[in-house]
């Protein structure tokens, strides 16, 4: 008992939480700074919290190719976790460039804001690095109770604390089936270490046939599905996304998503490695069935936010095809598309963010009308995102698309790919049809409110570059993705 | 210079293109003739292809550039892998000559937005010099794809009145069978990949020589050939191009009819019948009917249309069935003559939405119930048209009955002898519908005052015409410079192709035909 | 003899009484009731298992579900009083501005 | 000689790029037409050299390639042209012929707008028809064939503004086009059939040497032959694709003397002269000529009886003079069916000619009269020949030529044709019966012609009257120079059995043609039945009863038209229906407008807006109409209420890990 | 003795949860489920777990709880006046069964096969509950240790700045 301190100071390692500590400090720091701001006065703790993601960056990418492992097994920081906590701090980034400007604009210039975004972003981070189903589960709360509270943020907008209200109540639901599961697998394997859990499968095979150590599993992963925004646990997603204040609808639809992800994989891949099959054919099924809703329904949108949040089911779905083929390239393609996803789709809403009014009651694709001649810039910047989305090269939409289904052809779902390629196909109109009618259409409103924010175009031109780099040359980026791979 | 040649020549239009965006967006002027300008060095840097004598000794690939792109371990290798031979040549000659005409065509019916009509001219230039050119599947994929997006918004900006419609259509048709096909050409590579064969990425000549498995080769050729069939388009998949073409502005149209048509039928060429020999034989009879079906079928409904651009379009319908059955006769003089109708469509084709273009201009309609009488008005006008129209129908001594008659030569030594018996209706009906098109048009008194009023083609469209016509006639009366330097690489592509088809299944010729084979 | 299975499969029923809840109620308040009775039956379920392997991991699991509870609590409940002074309800019929 | 061959039809082509590019600038009509002129001339002096040549020389077939057309696997194609005896024969007419014609244009166009372009289409036309002779191969035959095709387009549209000239003009060109369809396919299906015994070739020369290769008799052969005559029939109006020919008479009247008589029309039988060795080798197909021919010499003569147009009852009278032509084709006399294309080249041309000229005339007094009325309907004619004195001549020397009276040169060439129809091998009695009632027709329909429009009273309108005049020299002088050969050119076939009248005088073309047809003729066993090829008083009793027939046929005219003048109307009004269908030549456009061109127009209109619009374009809108609907269906799940959304992800949860427990 | 409190402790608190999704006042919920939250913590005392049992009073009965009762009086929640659904009813209800079945189905057959540790009812008793939880969380378990204060700060932030009134 006397050595209680020396046990604890021998397990922990600090640089393998080094990114999340440092992001976390920050946060503190800035909750601090904004504490003694003068009301209002926000945008220093925006470029502050830009400082704390350059410099977690730096943090993070210095550990690349020296995993770390600590605090007894329950953290590492593995290239896995690295590229996706390169992912969430790009997300954060793009999103805090293009909050500012809109917080003032729509009224809630609040500087917590961002440190409620660094802590996100950390949760991210913790989900991605866990190896203990408690750090995972614990950083998803992190993540999650910070965006019950971004979604909800403007809390005199019924529309965000409804959207916050609902995405808490599901959110929460959700939770206990995970937790249900995690209960169900540390019963069955006696740990709730992912490397604990495989561990005691392959001493033990004949495990993989007890119903508890199934319907664990299967709760824990749909737990993720929910983050992931996978059919049927998809319905919170265009709810949330077109309440939530737009710049926490980017970040949302990117970041958490990756983070949910990256649990997903390491939990599935690491952990679950010995149910292959039929996380395979379950994930077939919802996959199809996840490109299949948000493919189709935002068909009918006319709300581009809310498309965009169908949208982004549909990509949950495409990402999912990674998983179901279970080989490398397939879990580098999840790795690479959710890095070109970040950009993409963050610049998309970038885009609506500039576009917007005050309530953004113009966000619709009649608004949108001629959009495309008064602001050429933002105009080309939203086709570039479209066509990346649309997945036609040569942006990076293209690459990660290319990658995924690969990976699937290469594990033989070819028909998976093909209902990939045709669920694309569906997506074209709609996308398709935000140029329409930002360039085909004769503009009605002089869209005089649409300001060129400094750091919001600064945003999108990180991420025009990003979709286009990764788009022409995808090599180096698919490497280190590669080499992310477990 | 000449190792990076053909880079040079796909690139340059891009490259002009970035330096056009700094050209400010008022100088219409400018825009326009930087923008022909472009096209035009670009022209001249192609000639040295043409030229070129290596096409007429040798059928393999020139001017091959081969640097690794992306590499990613042991998941993919794509390779810049370009090169061209003695039939891509021509139609990257095609390309860089129809360019300039298109941009010529431009100056003055194109009055909004120049910028970004010129800017999305030069980059599909480059996307479909680089489709050409491409030897690597994914590469060629990618330039592809990209022709959509300045088409797309070409059609939908600068069209008609049911632009949008249009654009969509056109967009999402030819994405729909090129998805698929992306899925077939990722399954290549990977079978390749597995048999150890050596291969050089996505290298499409190291595909040809793989084995792919009969079974695998029919749902891969599937997919390339309806990728294809759409682009070309072959019926039924062909409703798209009478919109597209009639709703898109004429440089539109004329570079979708002269160049992006082309695309489907050199993706048969290059690539769905030479990496998939033994699929081929057994839909032969199924395309070889569709490309029959369509060239009945385009003309009968050319026939009936009362906008002169609907007809035009549905003519290319008809066009392209001769260009396909020449393809699929598998032998020289088919093979040939599919190329040779390429061109030649490319050529009569986009001078005829050229024209159409001029009279729009004039009288911002394209119903020819309101003509009449133009050739009073306009005898320069009319005179051109004339010829135009019967290369389209395929006078001897034009371009049109080289390419047409060849590939029936070539469908009548082949097992397609059936089919092309039907197919030279065609000629007939060509006749039909463009004549009686050129009547109402032309002929007749001036009977609508507007027309009264017409001017003759001035001296810039003249010029615009005068080297289309020049080809008419050359492709006519002498079209063994072109045949000459295909000759080798037709040959080379049919033997990779009878090579492959080992097990030669007679596909089921009916009852008279048998009794039509010699002893 | 109560072995581990009973209380398994208390926790179960109290699971599912929780779900029927958070689909029947339409009062926001009971509704995140009912996913307290979740999270607690799952903790039954952990501390149950716990105490059967003989090992705290379950417990220390426990302790923080609760500490996520306390947190949720704290959001969700600040969620429904904004909510509330905008709509002046908390009937989750009335989260009905978002949809289709 | 030989090699300045390709000249003949350069510079014909010359003289199309001058006037075409510069004769809208030159506007003098002296010089367009001269130069015109002067071109064809220059040919016609080159094809004679290459023809006396040619005459002299012992080794009758030469061959001269300009260039390489199309090379390309097995397939090689040259720019060639052949001269041997009947390809001599024919540059001798059209050169000929062209030349008269174009001088005749100079005067007859005069005053015409678009003087150039008649002459650049004129010159054009000539090139065309050269090449179309000239050719070494099928294909630059084909050149030429469809390039006449083109002229014959142009000319007939000359008159643009007129929708009816328009109109025929594009009928002529697609019924064309439906010949065209046949010569392709014979083409190719005997490129590949000699192909595929191993000789590719589409030269004339080497298919006539290779034809043994090919089953005599068999189905290639007769396939590939019936193919070819489909060609033939479109470009020489036969049954079933004549129509277009009386339409064509929109064109200037120089027009239809030189394309719709002399020339173009009588290519389908040169292509059969030229292709004999195949044709021989396929009895069923000669059959099938010999049956057309006759029947479109008597069906086109029936209609011919009616016609009140003056350049239509010629242009019907062509058609059946045609028939003739390959009536003698079908059984096998082939000389004697080009003797018949070159006499008929003769007085046919000089009978357009002339009523061009009598046209012209009228046209002239109309125009002085301010009067718009039909300057070709013969019934406001009559009494010309004292106004026309040498048009009168000539065109009665045609008139009887085409009669077949005895020694003027239709008497030859037809009498031929009829004893072969007769007693050739290949021939028959129904077909000399078909030919003979259809010799008494054209006697008595162009007699008729000649009555009405020479003779009698004058029906003009009397404002008019005085001022037709006759025509001036460029047009009488062609007309005399025709005439002549009219006249005197079927001296040139006397037949055997008449040589000893004319003191043994041999039929020279026979012998010169010899080199082409006699091969053939021998080796396919063509030649007159042996138990009348001696019979002297055979041939002679029936050339006197078609002789017989022919002036039956001139007596009727006489007494219908100049005896008893009102004879016709009470015929008419006795025999309404029958008058009405023949004078409505028998119904055939209608029974084709009803049968082919709008149905056609019915299925196109069909596929278009049935099949395109709704079918194809409705499955793709419906797909995404489908598509959408379920989308917007499916959008309707997401209900907003929290309950649902919380019971889709329990059904998900209970679904899914009751299949993995159960399952 | 141990077996009849279970039962005694199971079915009050199975009935106690039930009447939560029962009564129509949510402050009767809320003392329900008060009563079902002390039944789990009898329960877990029975699972030699003092330590969770007292928290779980002391967390859930004590803080929870009363923020929840707090909330409903804020915002002066009464009676439901609108009836459930009827259709949610026995949707829901039917779900709930059909999970009810599936979880005991899997509870009946799966096995809790983890490898069995070294916390004997004997350890617990000479060490101590509370110092076994300490002794984990704070050398194993450290990390989620602090990553747990970070949540709890980032609730107490979302909660100041969702229930201030303005900005």
């Amino acid at each position: 008992m006397e050595n209680l301190g020396q046990i604890a100071m021998q397990n922990i390692n600090m640089a393998a939480i080094m990114p999340s500590v440092v992001l976390s400090c920050f946060g503190m720091l800035l909750l601090l700074v904004s504490v003694f701001s003068k009301r209002g006065r926000t945008t220093h703790v925006a470029w502050m919290s830009i400082v704390a993601l350059v410099v977690t960056a730096a943090v993070t990418v210095s550990s690349w190719n020296n995993p770390q492992e600590g605090f007894a097994g329950s953290v590492v920081l593995d290239n896995f976790a690295i590229f996706f906590s390169m992912i969430f701090i790009i997300a954060a980034l793009l999103t805090i460039l293009i909050s500012d400007g809109y917080l003032r604009r729509e009224g809630y210039p609040v500087g917590e804001y961002y440190p409620l975004i660094l802590f996100c972003t950390a949760g991210a981070m913790w989900m991605a690095s866990g190896t203990d189903l408690m750090t995972i589960f614990l950083g998803l709360e992190v993540l999650s109770v910070s965006l019950y509270v971004l979604a909800g943020f403007f809390r005199g907008d019924v529309r965000s604390n409804e959207a916050g209200l609902k995405y808490f109540f599901l959110g929460a639901f959700s939770t206990g089936f995970l937790l249900y599961g995690v209960a169900l697998l540390y019963g069955v394997t006696g740990s709730t270490k992912i490397a604990a859990i495989a561990q005691h499968v392959s001493e033990m095979p004949a495990v993989i046939d007890n119903p508890m150590m199934i319907a664990g599993s299967v709760l824990l992963l749909i737990g993720f599905l929910f983050k992931v925004g996978a059919v049927p646990f998809h319905m919170w997603t265009p709810d949330v996304y077109q309440g939530a204040p737009t710049p926490v609808t980017a970040f949302m639809s990117a970041g958490p998503k990756a983070a949910a992800l990256a649990a997903l994989l390491r939990v599935a891949i690491i952990g679950l490695g010995s149910i292959q099959a039929d996380i395979s054919a379950l994930f077939w099924l919802l996959a199809v069935l996840t490109m299949i809703a948000g493919n189709f329904i935002a068909l009918s949108q006319t709300n581009i936010k809310r498309m965009l949040a169908y949208s982004s089911i549909a990509h949950a779905g495409y990402a999912l095809v990674g998983i179901v083929a279970w080989n490398q390239i397939g879990l580098s393609a999840i790795l690479f598309y959710m890095l070109v996803y970040t950009f993409m789709n963050i610049g998309a809403f970038a885009v609506l963010v500039l576009a917007g009014k005050k309530g953004e009651e113009n966000l619709t694709l009649e608004g949108f009308a001629g959009f495309g001649y008064k602001r050429p810039f933002l105009g080309v910047a939203m086709c570039i995102f479209l066509f990346a989305l649309m997945g036609l090269p040569p942006t990076a939409g293209f690459a990660g698309k290319f990658f995924v289904f690969a990976g699937a052809v290469k594990a033989g779902y070819i028909w998976l790919a093909v209902i990939g390629v045709l669920n694309s196909a569906v997506s074209l109109y709609y996308y398709l049809r935000v140029i329409v009618y930002m360039y085909f259409r004769d503009p009605k409103e002089d869209f005089a409110w649409v300001k060129l924010e400094i750091p919001a175009v600064v945003s999108i031109l990180l991420a025009i570059v990003g979709v286009l780099a990764l788009g022409i040359v995808p090599g180096p980026v698919m490497e280190l993705a590669k080499l992310a791979g477990f | 210079m000449a190792d990076y040649l053909l880079s040079l020549i796909t690139f340059f239009p891009l490259m002009g293109m970035m330096i056009l965006l700094f050209i400010p967006r008022d100088n219409e002027g400018l825009l326009k003739s930087f923008a022909l300008g472009v096209t035009l060095v670009t022209f001249l840097i192609s000639l040295p292809l043409a030229f070129d004598d290596v096409f007429a000794v040798s059928g393999g690939m020139q001017y091959r550039e081969f640097h690794e792109w992306i590499s990613i371990g042991s998941f993919f290798k794509m390779n810049y892998n370009i090169g061209i031979d003695g039939i891509s040549l021509w139609l990257v000659m095609l390309t860089t000559f129809i360019m300039p005409i298109a941009t010529l065509s431009t100056w003055k019916a194109v009055d909004k937005n120049v910028k970004g009509f010129m800017a999305l001219l030069l980059l599909l230039e480059t996307a479909m010099l680089g489709a050409f050119v491409s030897l690597d599947l994914f590469l060629f994929y990618i330039f592809w794809e990209l022709m959509l997006i300045p088409m797309y918004f070409m059609i939908g900006i600068w069209g008609g009145k049911n632009r949008i419609y249009a654009a969509v259509k056109f967009f999402i048709f030819t994405a729909v069978g090129s998805l698929l096909m992306l899925v077939a050409i990722i399954y290549i590579y990977y079978y390749a990949a597995s048999t150890g064969a050596p291969m050089e990425g996505f290298g499409v000549q190291e595909f040809y020589r793989l084995g792919i498995p009969s079974a695998a080769q029919h749902w891969l050729f599937l997919a390339f050939a309806f990728s294809f069939a759409i682009k070309v388009p072959m019926f039924p998949l062909h409703t798209w191009l009478p919109d597209a073409h009639t709703e898109a502005p004429t440089a539109g149209s004329v570079i979708l009819a002269a160049i992006l048509l082309k695309m489907g039928t050199y993706g048969y060429v290059r690539f769905a019948i030479p990496l998939f020999p033994e699929a081929l034989q057994t839909y032969l009879p199924l395309l070889a009917f569709l490309s029959v079906f369509g060239i009945i079928y385009g003309s009968l409904v050319a026939m009936m249309q009362d906008d002169v651009k609907k007809l035009v379009a549905y003519s290319s319908v008809a066009h392209l069935g001769f260009v396909m059955l020449g393809i699929f006769a598998l032998n020289m003089q088919g093979m040939a003559g599919g190329i040779i109708q390429m061109i030649n469509h490319g050529v009569s084709t986009g001078a005829l939405f050229l024209i159409v273009g001029f009279i729009y201009e004039r009288r911002h309609t394209r119903q020819i119930s309101e003509f009449g009488g133009l050739a009073h008005k306009m005898p320069i006008f009319a005179t051109i048209f004339l010829i135009i129209t019967f290369s389209s129908i395929g006078l001897p001594g034009t371009n049109g009955f080289v390419g047409e008659f060849l590939a029936l030569v070539g469908a009548f030594e082949s097992e397609l002898r059936w089919y092309a018996v039907v197919a030279t209706t065609g000629v007939i009906f060509a006749a039909v519908y463009m004549l009686w098109m050129f009547q109402r048009v032309m002929f007749g008194k001036v009977t609508n005052p507007e027309n009264e009023k017409l001017k003759d083609l001035s001296v810039r469209e003249i010029v615009i015409m005068l080297p289309l016509l020049l080809f008419v006639f050359w492709i006519g009366i002498y079209p063994n410079t072109f045949l000459s330097k295909m000759n080798p690489a037709i040959e080379q592509l049919l033997n990779q192709v009878k090579s492959k088809q080992v097990a030669v299944v007679e596909p089921v010729q009916p009852v008279i035909a048998q009794t039509l084979e010699l002893k | 003899m109560i072995t581990v299975y009973h209380y398994l499969i208390l926790s179960a029923i109290i699971f599912s009484i929780g779900t029927f809840g958070v689909l029947t109620r339409k009062n926001a308040i009971v509704i995140f009731m009912c996913i307290e009775l979740m999270l607690n039956s799952v903790n039954l379920t952990f501390i149950a298992l716990s105490r059967h392997l003989q090992n705290m991991d379950g417990q220390i699991f426990v302790f923080f579900i609760m500490t996520v509870a306390a947190a949720e609590a704290a959001v969700g409940l600040a969620l429904m009083i904004a909510f509330y002074r905008n709509r002046e309800s908390i009937d989750s019929d009335d989260f009905n501005m978002l949809k289709w | 000689m030989y090699d300045y061959l390709w000249l003949i039809p350069f510079f014909p082509l010359v003289g199309f790029v001058i006037n075409g590019l510069l004769g809208k600038k030159i506007r003098n009509e002296a010089i367009i037409g001269g130069i015109a002129t002067l071109m064809i001339f220059l040919s016609f002096l080159v094809a004679c050299g290459n023809f006396f040549t040619l005459l002299k020389d012992s080794e009758k077939v030469h061959q001269q390639v300009i260039a390489s057309w199309m090379s390309i696997g097995n397939l090689q194609i040259d720019w060639g042209f052949l001269l041997d005896p009947l390809s001599a024969l024919m540059i001798m007419v059209v050169t000929g012929v062209g030349t008269l014609i174009h001088l005749y244009s100079i005067g007859y166009m005069h005053g015409e707008t678009g003087f150039y372009r008649f002459f650049a289409y004129l010159n054009l036309f000539c090139f065309s028809m050269l090449m179309l002779v000239l050719g070494n191969n099928a294909l630059v035959m084909f050149v030429g064939w469809e390039g006449v095709g083109l002229c014959s387009y142009l000319l007939i549209g000359y008159y643009f503004d007129k929708k009816s000239a328009g109109d025929a003009a594009k009928k002529a060109f697609v019924v064309n086009r439906i010949g065209d369809f046949g010569f392709i396919c014979g083409l190719l299906t005997l490129f590949w059939a000699l192909g595929s015994k191993g000789v590719w070739t589409v030269n004339f020369v080497e298919i006539a040497e290779n034809a043994h290769l090919l089953e005599s008799g068999g189905v290639v052969v007769t396939v590939v032959t019936l193919a070819f005559f489909l060609g033939a029939t479109g470009k020489s109006a036969q049954i079933p694709l004549f129509t277009w020919l009386p339409d064509a008479m929109e064109g200037p009247t120089p027009v239809s003397a030189l394309i719709h008589a002399a020339t173009m029309v009588t290519a389908g039988v040169y292509m059969i002269g030229r292709l004999n060795g195949l044709f021989a080798m396929a009895p069923d197909t000669m059959m099938t000529i010999a049956i057309v021919g006759a029947a479109t010499a008597l069906f086109a003569a029936s209609i011919g009886l009616a016609q009140n147009d003056i350049k239509r009852v010629l242009a019907y009278s062509t058609v059946s003079q045609l028939g003739y032509m390959f009536m003698a084709m079908g059984v096998g006399a082939f000389s004697a069916g080009i003797f018949h294309l070159m006499t008929h080249a003769f007085f046919k041309a000089c009978l357009f000619l002339g009523s061009g000229s009598v046209i012209h005339g009228m046209h002239h007094a109309y125009h002085k009269a301010h009067l718009h009325d039909d300057p070709q309907d013969m019934r406001n004619m009559g009494g010309l020949r004292k106004k026309m004195p040498i048009t009168f001549i000539t065109f009665l020397v045609s008139t009887i030529a085409i009669s077949g009276l005895p020694f003027f040169s239709g008497f030859f060439s037809k009498d031929e044709i009829l004893w072969w129809a007769f007693a050739g091998e290949r021939g028959h009695w129904m077909l000399w019966l078909v030919g003979a009632i259809a010799a008494g027709m054209t006697a008595f329909y162009m007699f008729r012609l000649v009555f009405m429009t020479f003779f009698g009273e004058q029906k003009t309108d009397p404002r008019a009257k005085d001022h037709i005049p006759e025509s001036g020299l460029t047009i009488t002088l062609p007309l005399m120079v025709l005439g002549t050969l009219a006249a005197i050119g079927g001296f040139w076939g006397v037949p055997h059995v008449l040589g000893g009248i004319f003191g043994h005088m041999p039929n020279y073309l026979e012998n010169f043609l010899a080199p082409v047809f006699e091969h053939t003729q021998v080796l396919n066993g063509i030649e007159i039945k042996p138990e009348m090829a001696h019979s002297k008083a055979l041939e002679f009793g029936m050339m006197g009863v078609s002789v017989g027939i022919a002036l039956v046929g001139i007596l009727g005219a006489w007494f219908m038209y100049i005896k008893n003048p009102e004879l016709p109307g009470r015929f008419v009004a006795s025999f309404t229906g029958l008058w009405r269908a023949v004078y409505n030549k028998w119904y055939i456009d209608e029974l084709y407008d009803a049968v082919f061109v709008n149905n056609c127009k019915r299925i196109g209109t069909f596929l278009w807006k049935g099949f395109d619009v709704r079918i194809v374009d409705g499955i793709v809108n419906g797909t995404a109409w489908v598509v959408k609907g379920v989308g917007s269906g499916l959008r309707y799940t997401q209900s907003g209420f929290l309950h649902n959304y919380a019971m889709a992800m329990v059904v998900g949860v209970v679904v899914i890990v009751g299949y993995y427990i159960f399952g | 003795m141990l077996s009849i409190l279970f039962y005694l402790f199971a079915t009050v608190a199975v009935f106690s949860a039930f009447y939560v999704t029962k009564s129509r006042s949510p402050v009767n919920s809320a003392l329900w489920l008060v009563t079902t939250f002390i039944c789990l913590a009898a329960l877990y005392i029975m699972l030699d777990a003092p330590f969770m049992a007292a928290i779980q009073i002391m967390v859930y009965a004590g803080a929870i709880m009363v923020l929840i009762i707090f909330v409903i009086m804020l915002l002066n929640l009464g009676t439901a006046v609108k009836k459930r659904y009827t259709h949610a009813l026995v949707w829901g209800g039917a779900m709930s069964v059909l999970m009810l079945f599936v979880t005991n189905f899997l509870i009946r057959r799966g096995v809790p096969t983890g490898k069995l540790g070294d916390v004997t009812t004997q350890t617990i008793q000479s060490y101590g509950h509370t110092e076994l939880i300490g002794k984990a969380m704070f050398t194993d378990f450290l990390l989620p240790f602090e990553i747990a204060s970070i949540l709890l700060l980032v609730a107490i932030v979302g909660a100041v700045i969702l229930s201030k009134r303005e900005v």
